[in-house]
């Protein structure tokens, strides 16, 4: 093919020629073999601009273009998408940046007008090794796997499911609802009963749109964005396990969490003195309406003691603070008689509403009281004494009655899913977001999605709210009758060159490469690889290419550095 | 994600500790026999001496009529035995059980190429022996005889002896150390030539020492003191060594004089068990270029020497072995113009392992250095140093 | 008789002057040429630019560290060299780049190629010995003699084409006994008579193929029947063999330096013929045995296939080989017959399709009709 | 014809942070030494030995890898890797007998184009007081 | 829904990001910013906590998609008047002010900032540093036009009407100063609240002692102290000028007086710690406070690693500045009622978040209401976090109340997500 | 030699012409020997020089190549080249000293299948009467 090149060089008005002398630019790059053309215009990313460049390409019959101008954050897209207008592959074109690099960078004018040239020739040498990239277009599934049945599995599928999206939902136990359905109430300072729930379940139980998996686990999950197989196993009821496997575009994990075993640390007296109990137990309690010590009396004080496993684990649960003040108003609210002392280390209220509510308790009369450390729970006859630290003084109070609050714990699935999924875990042993602030419900699988406590603790507002934000998400990546595009700029592998040392698939986070084992070769995703080049790093055989970052096209300015 | 098993490591205090009258290698290749005739190996790859010639090459001997030309310890090494390993592995588990005999560096690359994905170990049980080092291969192919008698010699005395490879004489891996990946380690010290010591280094071994009813009731103590003595002479020697040549290669174009005679013949890539692309970054056409481009560089220059790159490939295949480099020496040995390559790499990879943290071939779960990172690694190589601690962040 | 120029020095100070001229006139842009590398001894080419450098430039050297047809397409082989070069070539390598164009992996155009009538290199080896100047000393007198020296390659002592082919410019060194008194420039093309106008030196009418130069050929094609008979192959068939290729490392280092291996990615080191476990075990189990890596003969074999009809039996294949399997000699003897067959000379013209690439309708007319 | 000496610098810059970083020098005007070639690499990760080894023999007489700061990558790890890459090449570029100042490996982000130009200008300071890489005139290079 | 068209207000990191997954959806966006530049507050931020990423970097690629997003019409300096119609089909008036440059024609060279002979103080830099009156709030604020503030603008606000001084300067006719505010008239089928958060006003307690000592600074304005393109690009140069030796940092100011805990100032607050130890790291550090909330997974683990750098914590129930020639003193008192005094250079406030001021205007132009705090309310605390009162309009960040940037995308992507599921 | 020997021939046919020749013979029932396996490939140019070396090596008793008769290619000249390779493979044999029987290449047309018979039959004695190929014990290779 013939190679004619053709060399714009924008002014930028007078940014560029008040330290560049263009027409030396113009002249120099003229000598060039191969450059066709070579042309200065005042403003190249105008209307005018663009125009003349797309008669250029059409007029000149170009087969690369260079434009040396700005910064290719700034028009990058703006030029390729000229070129796409005049028929001319977006990627058989170079941005030279002379205007932030050299023009702004550089005082000197001769220095910064040998530097444009030297930019401009590299761009030129490097362009000639370009490839005509194409876009590809992948036909999608809409359907969603939701996994976990829990208050977060339920809003998820509940705001995705309709005519064009089914939505499977696996739950591992016997029925929806997941640890919120025990929950006596969830609205503390509203009071209001928790059948809410219930009536999620109905709705998802009567859609047409759902498909209800209990006693099932998944088994397998393979794919990428838009097209996932899973094998899902569930259990029936006389000990067969039936397998199937379904096909969906998006995966939500939504596991929730466990408690702490408070029997890990004897200082909680959990399982040894009588009348400690954890939280779970007091729910129930409050949930039978009898507030009874082991003995059959009521008791008269009880103490609610915060934190337990936060120092083991390592973290705040956020969420406990709240209901211990929640079980706090209910024994005033209910039990007047009964005292109530409150140990707490500090208070994480972090919410607009939750202060008052605090306040509230304080003037209902719960006795809050300050501690640094808990040193020990135990059973000193028909009571309980708790000892604990605070201002580096020990102090210890009796009660009849003490409600521990575990840490929320990452649930007991969560490692074997995560190698299932193929996505990683954080420190904490809860799944990984794919960017703490900006991506909190995405995974480097792009496809599955968090929600919910599997991401780490969290209260119920917090979950239903990433739970719509998987569906929001979802929604708009896999819209129905829409393909997806992937990234152009991808990785790629020649088979005839890879040993199969699989270097590469250990280093690629987002899990783009896997081995093809009967040919002993990797091989990329592309609807899954975002084109970093870590593998192409990493590959001592150069088996590796990255599209448009070829090593060929990196010499080439390497190159044109050292002239 | 997947999680390799964890194969247990033994700490040898006890094996087999057999009579060695008849010969050394004569009751090592009876034991391979048995085990053989028992059915406890399908194959064993072991050195042969090719019939008629003086040559040496790898064999899977299945028949017993070819232990005529088996030899556990040639003179030379010819094809590096983890390289033999690979080249009949790789693709795939095997239908045999195979019985590896290789030296400690073949292990050793055998290893590494088993975390490449190069050598698949599935039924294969390697057994390694102390090694005493090998004689240049360029003398042997020029004078036989008198090779094999010197070989002999070495073999007899266990001493150091000049006409044996550089790196050989500074080998410090050329026994079971610290827990070597083999699988049965036979030491041929402790009481030289008069017995040998078999050490079982896994389940595997153990069990293959059970089958071939020797058990592990003998004390290694001898064996172990022996080897240790050895170990002590060569750690004092590669020292010296790793010094003259650090001397050498901070002279002015040290490292350029060295790799001066170089060729461009690639020998050494070629034989080397850790080059194992297929094709080399440096042979491809990433780096071809137009001849403004090298008429430049030789106007930059004055001169531009030819083959093109040839520094480039020593150089860049050092940046790309070095970390596994097991300072086996066959590259030296390939060198048609005897360029110290492996005394030069070993020398380089020494300090760069060192600074890993990682020995290569010594355990089939460490994490190959390139695959793996820590966040809180290497800050000084930031400049300017900003070595600050970062929060804790999830790594995989 | 043919064009010549006479320069009444040293043979090799002659050529340099008169390159050096070259290069201090901008008439060429660089030379091709050996050179002597800083402080160690070693000898290797390089294309010259800076006079200064050029002090340096060893052009009869005889010494082939690599084949420079190999190194001279590897230069242009993504476009031709845009500025006048001149190259300084023994025989063997003029034809290997002859070879090369051929298919495309170099081009001619912009260099001015300089050879010698070649009395052989020395073997690689020797340039790590102690007494290197003498035995160059001893060289130059053999050269002179027109007799065969003793450490020159084994594939130059049976060299019969060392009078070059395709050359502007021949310097005369065989036989010819005033070496170091004058140097003796056959211009053999319009080119080389251009370039000379530079040289100081008298035009004269002189003949290449003189008498001893054909005593020295018909010596030296003795010697090939010689060597060929050495290697044994043939005798025995298989078996012979087997034993020359016994030692064979399989690093593929012939492969390499050979100028005729042109692929950047040999088949016989890609996957195509690897073991794999199936194929491993019916093997295994029908010879009770198995040499591994194996496949050593099919690489020795099959090269041939590939090139030996190309072969310009420069030798660096058996100078580069560790374990010393005569492979040119043998790669020479096949050769030679096939080029018989088909009456084909590697390196004589780089317009003459390569025996593979072509056929005739009316050739081998018996074969496959029986 | 002793001329000043000016080195010849590549700089190897992370599309996401440093890339940016550069820009912003730029566009806030900071005077930044000429003497450093950018090239735009998706990610600090893609430098490998080959890359620098390569621009050092070539001629280089300095060059800089910069990427997103440790925790930032754009593509989660990629620059630890880069780290250890770097770590491995300045053990290397040891026996080259070069300083192993030669080549830098830098943290920039995008906000940084004032740190960008000290850097660079830095850098170049450094490379010009050291001279001229000698394999710039190493005719076996 | 008839309309296909959503409604953003508010171009901050929970604006953008909502807009941008509708705009991937398919929808037509309505993004409408107050301010000159998108962002929002976290483009001040040099980096962000838990994990010390550097903001810009990581926000810049999303400003830029938003920017060049067809789908997104972003509308700057703009505020929503009036709100009328029902979900489906609201009718929305917004007063776009004029911004006298042209954004089709201005590339950002930053020429004319120069001969502008107005000097005022740079809000966004919390007046520490001087701007002209056109100009851009910081270096790469996106997008890269700058704006001219017409109450600075002799020409403008008719101190000097011939002045023409950034005119002359710019080559590519970018300045316009025949521009007029307009009024256009938005159909949209949902409205997505993402207004932001103002900070607490420390200069109302005087125990604090802001204002009266120089080198008691807020925590946006350490923000911006720290920050490479902030006002003294990243040097740690106080107000008044002195070595930093010793730091005191205060949290909770405002939370008594707001009545909540803001959840977020723990952290932050621990952020500065650690930019203080990166820079000077003989400092010392104090951080006073009162109930540490540091929820979360990882947030924990940071202040473990402060205290191993040796940060002072100390807990208080009251707390004073005082000081004299530059040397603060900073008095608190535990829960045990005993008094400690700290000397210290330099005293950072962490305020409360609070609503911003004129949310009540927009509450009422949108007809959702208030709560007690001052931010929007939802409709239901906890089961519907985002929906307002109102159908069809949600309210998302800090709009809704104090919290993390992780928290506000959450609620962003969860806002798409209803709108889009009610589309379905 | 054991008369119950019974070689292994590998045959490459050209589809067009000899594959279609053998394939006839079938259809005829004519009797074609068990030691022929036949490999089909599209033109007797695609006949490598390697398939047949590889073939011997690994021990076939006989190679047969197998194509259109000259003039008669699918491909306008594809055979010619393969005639050529035959030459070149047949030359080497001899040269080393190889058995160079033990291949052999063959025109064969798609209606001849009597000649396909013939020759399958007479190269299949022919093999026997040399015996198995050595090659395939040995192991050194």
């Amino acid at each position: 093919m013939n190679k004619n090149i053709g060399v714009y060089v924008c002014e930028c008005g007078p940014n560029i020629p008040e330290r560049i002398d263009v027409d030396k630019v113009v002249q120099e790059m003229s000598s060039m073999d191969e450059v066709k053309t070579v042309k200065k215009f005042n403003l190249m990313c105008s209307n005018d601009g663009k125009k003349f460049l797309k008669e250029e390409i059409e007029k000149q019959k170009l087969s690369h273009v260079v434009v040396a101008a700005c910064s290719p954050k700034d028009h990058e897209k703006t030029f390729m998408s000229v070129c796409q207008e005049s028929g001319l592959n977006p990627y058989l074109f170079q941005l030279v940046n002379i205007r932030e690099q050299c023009a702004w960078m550089i005082p000197d004018k001769e220095e910064a007008t040998s530097k444009a040239v030297k930019y401009i020739r590299a761009g030129i040498h490097r362009v000639l090794y370009h490839n005509p990239l194409k876009k590809k277009e992948i036909e999608i599934n809409t359907d969603v796997l939701v996994i976990g049945g829990g208050l977060s599995g339920i809003e998820a599928a509940l705001s995705l499911a309709g005519p064009k999206r089914k939505v499977h939902i696996i739950e591992k136990t016997d029925s929806l609802g997941g640890m919120a359905a025990d929950l006596s109430q969830v609205l503390p300072h509203q009071g209001s009963k928790m059948d809410l729930i219930k009536k999620k379940v109905e709705q998802l139980e009567s859609s047409e749109f759902v498909n209800i998996n209990t006693f099932s686990q998944v088994k397998e999950v393979r794919g990428f964005l838009g097209n996932f197989e899973a094998v899902i196993n569930t259990h029936s009821g006389n000990g067969g396990v039936e397998e199937k496997e379904i096909k969906i575009g998006a995966v939500i994990v939504a596991t929730g969490f466990n408690l702490f075993d408070l029997k890990k640390n004897p200082i909680y007296g959990y399982g040894e003195a009588d009348n400690v109990l954890n939280a779970t137990e007091f729910e129930d309690m409050i949930n039978s309406e009898k507030i009874l010590l082991k003995s059959g009396k009521k008791p008269k004080s009880v103490a609610l003691v915060h934190c337990a496993g936060r120092k083991e684990q390592g973290y705040c649960s956020k969420v406990c603070c709240l209901y211990n003040l929640k079980f706090a108003h209910y024994l005033r609210d209910h039990h007047p008689d009964i005292e109530v002392k409150e140990l707490v280390i500090d208070w994480c209220l972090p919410h607009k509403q939750d202060q008052s509510y605090f306040e509230e308790a304080k003037d209902k009369g719960v006795d809050f009281i300050r501690m640094d450390e808990l040193l020990k729970t135990k059973s000193t006859g028909d009571q309980i004494q708790i000892e604990f630290k605070t201002n580096d003084k020990s102090h210890s109070v009796s009660v009849d009655m003490a409600v521990v609050a575990p840490a929320m714990v990452p649930s007991e699935d969560t490692t074997k899913l995560a190698d299932i999924l193929n996505i990683p875990l954080d420190k904490s042993g809860f799944f990984k977001e794919l960017h703490e602030m900006l991506d909190p419900v995405s995974t480097p699988m792009e496809g599955i999605y968090l929600t919910g406590c599997a991401l780490g603790p969290k209260n119920i507002h917090e979950s239903l709210t990433q739970s719509h934000a998987t569906s929001g998400k979802i929604f708009s990546t896999l819209v129905p009758g829409r393909k997806i595009e992937p990234e152009v700029k991808v990785s790629e592998i020649k088979e005839d060159l890879c040993t199969g040392c699989q270097t590469c698939l250990s280093v690629c986070f987002y899990g783009a490469i896997t081995t093809d084992s009967f040919k002993g070769v990797s091989v990329v995703n592309e609807a899954i690889c975002r084109g970093c080049g870590n593998c192409v790093g990493s590959c001592p055989s150069g088996a590796i290419r990255s599209k448009h970052f070829t090593y060929p096209q990196l010499y080439q300015e390497v190159l044109d550095a050292l002239r | 994600m997947s999680h390799q098993k964890k194969e247990e490591t033994i700490i040898p205090e006890k094996g087999t500790v057999l009579s060695a009258e008849k010969g050394t290698k004569r009751v090592i290749l009876d034991i391979l026999k048995k085990a053989l005739a028992e059915n406890l190996f399908d194959a064993v790859l072991i050195p042969a001496q090719v019939p008629e010639t003086e040559a040496y090459s790898w064999i899977l001997l299945q028949d017993e009529s070819l232990f005529e030309w088996a030899d556990p310890l040639p003179p030379v090494m010819t094809v590096q035995g983890g390289r033999a390993l690979s080249s009949f592995s790789k693709n795939g588990e095997l239908e045999q059980n195979i019985a590896a005999l290789l030296r400690p560096c073949e292990i050793r690359a055998a290893i590494e190429l088993f975390k490449l994905k190069q050598v698949n170990l599935k039924n294969i049980t390697l057994i390694s022996l102390d090694c005493p080092g090998a004689m240049p291969l360029s003398n042997y192919m020029s004078d036989p005889q008198k090779t094999k008698k010197d070989f002999q010699h070495i073999l007899e005395k266990w001493e150091n002896s000049e006409s044996l490879r550089p790196v050989c004489q500074v080998c410090q891996h050329f026994s079971f150390i610290d827990g070597t990946a083999a699988d049965l380690h036979i030491g041929l010290l402790g009481d030289k030539n008069k017995n040998i010591t078999l050490i079982p280094s896994s389940p595997k071994g153990k069990k293959l020492l059970d089958q071939l009813e020797f058990g592990t009731k003998d004390s290694v103590e001898k064996w172990k003191t022996e080897k240790q003595q050895l170990a002590n002479e060569k750690i004092k020697r590669i020292d010296a060594f790793n010094r003259e040549w650090k001397k050498k290669i901070n002279q002015a174009n040290g490292f350029f004089n060295e790799f001066n005679p170089c060729i461009n013949c690639h020998n050494c890539m070629n034989v080397c068990p850790m080059c194992y692309c297929q094709q080399c970054y440096f042979d491809s056409q990433a780096i071809n270029f137009k001849p403004e481009a090298y008429m430049q560089k030789a106007e930059q220059k004055g001169a531009l020497r030819f083959p093109l790159n040839t520094m480039l490939f020593h150089i860049g295949r050092m940046s790309h072995m070095v970390l596994s480099c097991v300072s086996c020496g066959a590259c030296e040995d390939a060198c048609p113009v005897s360029i110290p390559v492996s005394q030069l790499f070993s020398m380089v990879s020494d300090q760069t392992q060192k600074e890993f943290k990682y020995t290569p071939g010594m355990n089939r779960e460490d994490a190959l250095p390139l695959q793996d990172f820590t966040e809180q690694e290497f800050c000084e190589v930031e400049v300017p140093d900003e070595c600050h601690e970062k929060a804790p962040e999830e790594a995989k | 008789m043919a064009k010549a120029v006479k320069i009444k020095k040293k043979t090799e100070e002659g050529l340099h002057d008169f390159l050096k001229s070259l290069l201090d006139k901008e008439i060429i842009k660089g030379v091709f040429i050996l050179k002597k590398m800083d402080k160690t001894g070693a000898v290797s080419y390089s294309l010259i630019t800076d006079p200064e450098e050029f002090k340096k430039a060893v052009p009869l050297y005889p010494y082939m560290p690599v084949n420079a047809g190999k190194a001279l397409a590897n230069f242009t082989l993504l476009g031709k060299a845009e500025q006048p070069i001149a190259a300084i070539l023994r025989p063997c390598e003029i034809r290997a780049f002859v070879e090369l164009v051929k298919r495309t992996q170099g081009d001619f155009e912009n260099f001015l190629i300089i050879s010698l009538t070649c009395g052989g290199v020395l073997t690689l080896k020797t340039i790590s010995e102690p007494d290197q100047d003498k035995l160059i000393s001893q060289y130059w007198e053999s050269v002179k003699k027109a007799e065969v020296f003793e450490h020159t390659r084994e594939a130059c002592q049976f060299c019969e084409h060392f009078l070059p082919l395709n050359a502007d410019i021949t310097v005369a060194a065989v036989g010819k006994k005033d070496l170091d008194e004058e140097c003796l420039l056959f211009l053999n093309t319009p080119k080389g008579e251009k370039f000379a106008q530079e040289a100081s030196g008298s035009s004269v009418s002189e003949e290449i193929e003189t008498e001893k130069v054909q005593q020295l050929k018909k010596k030296r094609e003795e010697l090939k029947e010689k060597y060929v008979q050495q290697t044994e192959t043939g005798e025995t068939g298989m078996k012979s063999l087997v034993n020359v290729f016994a030692p064979c490392l399989g690093c593929h280092g012939c492969s390499h330096v050979c100028p005729i291996c042109y692929c950047t990615l040999c088949e016989f080191d890609s996957k195509t013929l690897q073991y794999n476990a199936d194929g491993l075990s019916s093997d295994l189990k029908r010879k009770g045995g198995l040499k591994v890596p194996s496949g050593n003969l099919l690489f020795h074999l099959g090269r041939m296939t590939h090139m030996a009809v190309s072969c310009i039996s420069c030798g660096m294949c058996s100078d580069v080989c560790p374990v010393n399997i005569p492979v040119a000699t043998v790669f020479s003897k096949a050769g030679k017959s096939l080029q018989k067959v088909f009456d084909y000379f590697p390196g004589k013209d780089a317009e003459e399709p390569v025996p593979g690439g072509t056929y005739k309708e009316e050739e081998f007319a018996e074969i496959g009709e029986q | 014809m002793e001329k000043k000496f000016k080195p010849n610098i590549v700089g190897f810059l992370c599309n996401w942070c440093s890339y940016a970083g550069a820009d912003l020098a730029g566009s806030s005007k900071t005077q930044v030494d000429p003497s450093l070639s950018v090239i735009r690499v998706m990610c600090s990760s893609r430098v490998n030995s080959n890359l620098i080894l390569s621009s050092l023999l070539w001629g280089a007489d300095g060059v800089l890898v910069a990427g997103c700061h440790p925790g930032d990558c754009h593509y989660e790890q990629g620059n630890y890797y880069a780290r250890r890459r770097f770590a491995l090449l300045k053990k290397i570029t040891k026996i080259l007998n070069l300083e192993p100042d030669r080549i830098q490996l830098s943290w920039i982000s995008a906000s940084e184009g004032k740190r960008y130009a000290e850097i660079v200008n830095q850098f170049a300071r450094d490379i010009t007081k050291k001279g001229p890489n000698p394999l710039t005139r190493n005719s076996q290079t | 829904m008839e309309q296909q068209n959503v409604l953003v207000i508010g171009a901050g990191v929970a604006g953008m990001e909502a807009s941008l997954i509708l705009a991937e959806a398919g929808l037509n966006v309505h993004l409408v910013e107050k301010e000159s530049l998108i962002g929002g507050q976290t483009i001040k931020f040099e980096e962000v906590y838990p994990n010390m990423e550097c903001a810009t970097c990581m926000i810049a690629p999303q400003q830029q998609d938003v920017l060049q997003n067809d789908r997104i019409n972003v509308s700057l300096l703009s505020k929503v008047q009036s709100v009328e119609g029902s979900a489906g089909n609201f009718k929305v008036q917004v007063k776009k002010k004029a911004r006298y440059v042209s954004l089709i024609n201005c590339i950002g060279c930053g020429a004319c900032y120069e001969p502008c002979p107005v000097s005022l103080g740079n809000a966004f830099e919390e007046r520490m540093s001087q701007k002209k009156a056109i100009a851009v709030a910081c270096p790469g604020a996106l997008p890269n036009a700058p704006a001219i503030d017409p109450e600075a603008c002799l020409r403008l606000n008719g101190k000097k009407k011939d002045c023409s001084a950034c005119q002359e300067a710019c080559g590519f006719d970018a300045i316009d100063f025949s521009q007029k505010d307009e009024t256009v008239e938005l159909n949209v089928g949902a409205i997505i609240v993402a207004t932001g958060f103002d900070q607490f006003d420390v200069s109302t307690l005087p125990q604090y002692g802001y204002g009266k000592h120089p080198n008691v600074y807020t925590a946006m304005e350490f923000e911006r102290l720290y920050a490479q393109n902030g006002p003294t690009e990243g040097e740690l140069t106080l107000r008044q000028d002195k070595p930093i030796k010793s730091v005191g940092i205060i949290h909770c100011v405002g939370r008594k007086q707001e009545g909540y805990c803001s959840g977020v100032c723990c952290m932050y607050s621990m952020k500065f710690a650690y930019f203080i130890k990166d820079k000077v790291p003989d400092a010392d550090i104090h951080e006073f406070h009162t109930d540490l909330c540091i929820p979360g997974k990882s947030h924990q683990k940071f202040y473990n690693e402060l205290k191993d750098k040796g940060v002072h914590f100390c807990r208080f129930e009251d707390i004073k500045v005082s000081g004299q020639n530059g040397n603060l003193q900073v008095r608190s008192t535990n829960s045990d009622g005993k008094e400690k005094s700290t000397d210290t250079d330099m005293v950072i406030l962490s305020p409360a978040l609070t609503p911003p001021p004129d949310a009540e205007i927009l509450a009422k132009s949108l007809g959702i209401p208030q709560d007690s705090t001052g931010f929007f309310s939802t409709q239901n605390q906890k089961l519907n976090p985002i929906d307002s009162e109102k159908e069809g309009i949600y309210v998302i960040g800090c709009a809704e109340g104090p919290k993390d940037i992780s928290e506000s995308v959450s609620q962003a992507e969860a806002a798409a997500g209803r709108v889009l599921s009610f589309l379905q | 030699m054991n008369s119950k020997y019974k070689p292994n021939i590998i045959a490459f046919l050209c589809n067009w012409c000899s594959y279609t020749g053998a394939d006839l013979a079938g259809t005829a029932r004519m009797k074609i020997p068990s030691s022929i396996k036949t490999i089909r490939v599209m033109c007797s140019g695609r006949i490598d020089a390697l398939f047949v070396l590889k073939a011997f090596l690994k021990g076939a008793d006989g190679v047969m190549m197998m194509g259109c008769h000259p003039g008669d290619c699918h491909y306008q000249k594809g055979n010619y080249n393969t005639r050529r390779r035959y030459v070149l493979l047949d030359n080497l044999f001899k040269t080393l000293g190889l058995e160079k029987k033990r291949i052999g290449l063959w025109w064969v047309s798609a209606s001849e299948a009597n000649r396909y018979a013939k020759v399958t039959n007479e190269y299949t004695e022919e093999i026997k009467k040399l015996g198995p190929n050595p090659t395939s014990e040995e192991i050194f290779l």
